[in-house]
């Protein structure tokens, strides 16, 4: 099996999508002849043509607007905001109308819509490119909010994604784009959404993220395992709306303990909801608190600083072994 | 190396028939004496439809609406030049177009009322519902007239909106796509000259809306949009423009809010009534009365008659839409999404059963 | 005292505010002759003319990027947006600009800025005036938001945040505005921003809410002592942002039960971020899981069903009975 | 009830001086050689900058530039026809004018190095600093203009933006507040006809930049960008109206970007080398060392010694960039709020505690 990196495997996941769905539209900034800023569409306007792999004018609340038109009007369109930090003034679009057409209607018109982005840090570049504002998302009724950690995960979770009959928001970690590589099948397959994913079982200790912090946390996991002996379970949530808390509530009855990894300023992010949830569902089975950790409430800092406020394994290692002795 | 001139532009303003009913047979577009009738019933049964909508609110039986009285012979005249393939993509003040594109006037009264199912269509009334964020709408128009010429279907989109809307940046957003992609697109503009409080100039600088089209390298024309006949041939002729590949267009509908805002509004707060009292000598209905009976097309007898029929329309929706059954609380998890989620069926469960102990 | 309704008190703390203080202006859309579509700003203008009450074009990414720029010149704008529903527009200019100057320029320039619109349910209004998505400006770095609760915390806290060198969001309950009379001292005061209030001292158990909702754990608090006894505290959060944990983590130190109560829909919404930290901070202390009573993750549906989406008095007694019998 | 013509436009363009450096002398605006030499060491001070970057970037040394070498007519002229107690408001791409408005070479080194602390304004320099998302500055520098003109002060903003961010709705709000404000406002354009890979004719189908004001209802011109005397001129005229309570106005720069968008991309993969190499023959700093020479202003000796003094400055500029002691990790806290609220203070406390035990 071929192995690819992120980019790779989602430019193959459009690729596929296109080529059976021609109802299957790419948009945005720079997505021709460039193939995104980031090459994850490089190739598709050769074989697709400008008439399915649309440059468009630079305006995102444009993009995303236009798209929910081209969705209504019978298209698949898949929208590329150009990095997450960009995407706040297709807010309002995203909020008002995305996620609210079938539920104005009654069904009648409906937005199969998916807007993916580059999120995150830890890719050295200026201000407002290395944002994590998931949680913002997640918080809309009548979104999807889905986040790859690997490639596999990506072709199969933008492939869900793009049939799916309703709004998705599709975060790529940036980070990860080149940095890893895994086997990713040549056919189609699809991950659902909305379904967690146990990638490591364990009975100890429940670690629980998304995006580039999967790694993070099996990184953890198998240094805890090898330096304290550790059973460490590991979960990355692959989908934050709808949340999957039958997955990380029944992995937390068996070990009794959680820490929640998540990039974005802790206050009001997702992993207080992850957090929130077991408080309600768990409580009688949690041995320890469940901790969070997280980026400051800061602005992300620029290059110089931005390694302090990145989650590191370190400080989940050390968070999990606080969590056990406590 | 002098100063050249690039470009030069004019914005021109056109006007078939005035206050009395006079037209310019140059300009008449052609309509049968049947289809004239026919806009004069949508007329009159929007105006009565309006003056009805506003007695249920005072009342308490009805949310609260925009009027539009004084602007059917803008919104009206242009639903009115639209084929059944066309979409319209309309925003919160045209009554009259949902009755002219076969909305169904009782899911129309129970969508002001307050109940989601009213935005349900007739099938195959190619329409969206009403669209409450300002300017946020036209840009749907241009996604869905680029699907369409995607598809390779001869059609086009009404898109309509208030000045006030110009001001959103959304508008400058589907004004340019629109001419970069040449989406099928007519964006009319109802220029009533208030947005709530805000007077025209107040709302911009440009001396007509007609004149923004420039900006995007699009044709833009201002009417008199009390004036259903230079509404209706100017926005078909845009119409049959962009169904044949020929681009979007700007049409600003020159005309008046006479009423308030919206029922919850006052306007005498903030605007002389005698500027009204000039406009309401500008009534569109009034005017297209005098042009048909000046040429025979109306009597008092079937004028009486006409506004007879439409009251008796209204009142049969009223008496229908009171006779709906109000939603059941399941209605709010049932079109979230495709496919009802486990969190929201959990929420609809404990909903459930908590108002099952109720009862 | 004269007794005050919300928007008088609020109408009052904008005079008195101008009157004391020069640089401050009032813009937003219809906040001059028409006094606000809730006449709020009622007599500004006729007091302080067109040059320091201004009405906007339509635009409210325009209002809030504007009212940037006046603040970084030296004034101190409080802009009016119509309805939380129709912030989106401006979140852009909220969270790339007016949170970060500060920390964009080192302190060199920055955005003493007060964004205050009415929000929440309960008006019997258009879709997208009934909006509650305090969270999402929750989470963001460089803002506070602030939400008051009756006339009287009204006028001390929108004196507060005018007078805040930092730019922040004024959440109004629409429901409230005209519902309740309370005394105002005529003379200006000031609320602390960032400190939580305990309304009612009580042992058994802390009820938590914010803006409307407070009216409706105080009133579940007085029936659940009346029928049953129970002895509750009540805490009006007042600030969400920064959040005040000491008061809460006080409160339920020694109550050990808690119930959060918010209208926005449940998921990801703050009521979670209270229950994580309490999780995080007071697990020993607490004899019942933190329970969250909210808003569905639904838009919030038009007028004809929208009470069954309010928080009630009896679902709030409901989930304190439950607590306290846990 | 005839077509009336409403009101007619024509957009100017303006060029001064040609690519042998000759000039239209009735055009010319007046300054004296001293001016012209400081315009021309400026010009050619951003130059060696930019190369720099390059450099530093390709090493490692520099994170993501954004080029603007051949952009210095534009920007420098630009920013050169402001007072001090003038404003301005740049994007990204404007490193020339952050030069000419006295901007510590090293700060702004710092800056694209990744720290916050090159952000810092020597004191009395009116300047906010780069703004990252497109489109969304100008209507800072309309709020800032609406503020200096309430407390009365008779100076001006310049805001600089590309073609792309014409695109964004927030340009549209900010000319239209502008408008409707009489802001002290020049907007500059500096369009260099790509957006990244995206070319003039799919961001826009107006012929030009500057027709776009007139759906504001405001002064629009297009000047020759890489005619250094053009820009500075119209940029001067449209300031002192501005000052004078004469309102705000457009001037787009016609240029080009002949460098990559920035050191991470690679225009190869998107246009064709040969429309750039005609490009190159329209320097702008080549054009004004012609008139210079003509004029017997500027010398081969002359000039050489301005481009080893240029050199000298970035070569001073680097070593004491590179001197500079990296941020401490409190920085990341210091400046979020005025003050640092309690949240923040305990994240500061961990943090601190964290790196004390790891050293
Ligand atoms: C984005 C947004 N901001 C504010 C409002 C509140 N509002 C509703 S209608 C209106 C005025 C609209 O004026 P205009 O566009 O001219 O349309 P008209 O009402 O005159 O038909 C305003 C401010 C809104 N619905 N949406
Ligand atoms: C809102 C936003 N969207 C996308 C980007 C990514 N981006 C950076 S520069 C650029 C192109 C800008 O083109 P233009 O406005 O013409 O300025 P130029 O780079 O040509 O000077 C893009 C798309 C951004 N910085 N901000
Ligand atoms: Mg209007
Ligand atoms: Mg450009």
């Amino acid at each position: 099996m071929a192995r690819l990196n992120m980019v790779e495997a989602i430019d193959q996941a459009l690729t596929q999508e296109m080529e059976r769905d021609p109802t299957v539209v790419v948009l945005g900034e720079d997505v021709g002849k460039d193939g995104g800023v980031f090459r994850v569409t490089d190739g598709l306007v050769e074989r697709y043509g400008e008439s399915r792999v649309i440059d468009t004018p630079l305006a995102e609340s444009g993009i995303v607007g236009f798209a929910i038109g081209m969705a209504i009007g019978g298209l698949r369109p898949v929208a590329e905001i150009q990095f997450s930090g960009f995407v706040y003034p297709a807010y309002d679009q995203l909020i008002s109308h995305a996620a609210r057409f079938r539920n104005r209607t009654r069904g009648q018109r409906t937005v199969p819509l998916v807007v993916r982005m580059p999120y995150g840090g830890g890719i050295r570049a200026l201000e407002h490119h290395s944002e994590s504002m998931e949680a913002v998302f997640a918080h809309i009724p009548g979104l999807k909010v889905v986040i790859p950690s690997d490639p596999y995960e990506a072709k199969g979770l933008l492939t869900a994604a793009i049939r799916d009959p309703d709004p998705v928001v599709f975060f790529e970690p940036a980070r990860v784009y080149r940095a890893i590589k895994t086997e990713v099948p040549e056919e189609q397959y699809t991950i659902p959404l909305g379904k967690a994913h146990v990638v490591r079982g364990g009975a100890d200790v429940t670690l629980i993220s998304w995006g580039a912090h999967v790694r993070t946390i099996r990184e953890a996991a198998e240094r805890l395992s090898a330096d304290r002996g550790y059973d460490v379970e590991v979960i990355d949530l692959r989908t934050l709306s709808p949340f999957d808390s039958e997955t990380v509530t029944r992995s937390v009855a068996k070990t009794g303990r959680a820490v929640v990894v998540q990039e974005a300023p802790i206050s009001g992010g997702f992993a207080s909801e992850v957090s929130a949830q077991l408080m309600e569902r768990e409580i009688l089975h949690l041995r320890a608190p469940v901790k969070r950790v997280a980026g400051f409430d800061t602005v992300p800092p620029l290059s110089k600083l931005e390694d302090y406020y990145q989650p590191s394994v370190d400080r989940v290692v050390d968070e999990v072994i606080a969590t056990m002795e406590f | 190396m002098p100063v050249t001139t690039l470009v030069t532009y004019s914005v021109d303003r056109i006007e078939v028939m005035d206050t009395a009913g006079e037209v310019d047979a140059a300009l008449m577009p052609d309509l049968s004496p049947e289809k004239i009738r026919a806009l004069y019933d949508l007329m009159v049964l929007t105006r009565r439809f309006d003056e009805r909508m506003l007695k249920l609110q005072r009342q308490g039986r009805m949310g609260t609406f925009a009027r539009v009285a004084g602007q059917e012979g803008a919104h009206v005249g242009a639903a009115f030049a639209l084929r059944d393939d066309d979409w319209m993509v309309p925003s919160f003040r045209e009554a009259g177009a949902f009755l002219a594109r076969g909305m169904d006037m009782m899911r129309f009264l129970q969508y002001w009322a307050g109940d989601e199912r009213g935005n349900v269509f007739p099938e195959g009334v190619r329409m969206l519902p009403a669209s409450i964020p300002v300017g946020t709408h036209m840009l749907h128009a241009v996604g869905l007239g680029w699907a369409m010429r995607h598809r390779g279907e001869q059609a086009a989109v009404l898109t309509v909106f208030g000045e006030g809307a110009t001001s959103e940046g959304d508008f400058s957003e589907a004004m340019n796509f629109a001419a970069v992609f040449q989406a099928p697109v007519v964006f009319l503009c109802q220029n009533n000259q208030w947005a709530i409080s805000v007077p025209y100039h107040k709302q911009t600088q440009a001396c007509s809306v007609a004149q923004k089209a420039v900006a995007y390298g699009m044709p833009g024309v201002q009417v008199d949009g009390n004036d259903v006949f230079a509404v209706y041939g100017t926005v078909r002729e845009a119409l049959d423009r962009a169904r044949g590949g020929g681009g979007p267009s700007l049409v600003e509908a020159h005309t008046y809010r006479v009423t308030d805002h919206t029922t919850a509004d006052d306007a005498r707060r903030y605007r002389d009534e005698a500027e009204v009292v000039t406009w309401r000598e500008r009534d569109p209905i009034a005017r297209l009365t005098a042009y048909m009976k000046t040429q025979g097309h109306l009597d008092e007898a079937a004028e009486q008659a006409a506004w007879a029929k439409a009251d008796a329309t209204v009142a049969e929706a009223v008496t229908a839409f009171e006779a709906l059954d109000p939603p059941g609380p399941e209605e709010i998890f049932a079109h979230v999404f495709a496919e009802i989620t486990p969190p929201l069926a959990e929420q609809r469960a404990r909903l459930l059963a908590r108002l099952q102990e109720g009862s």
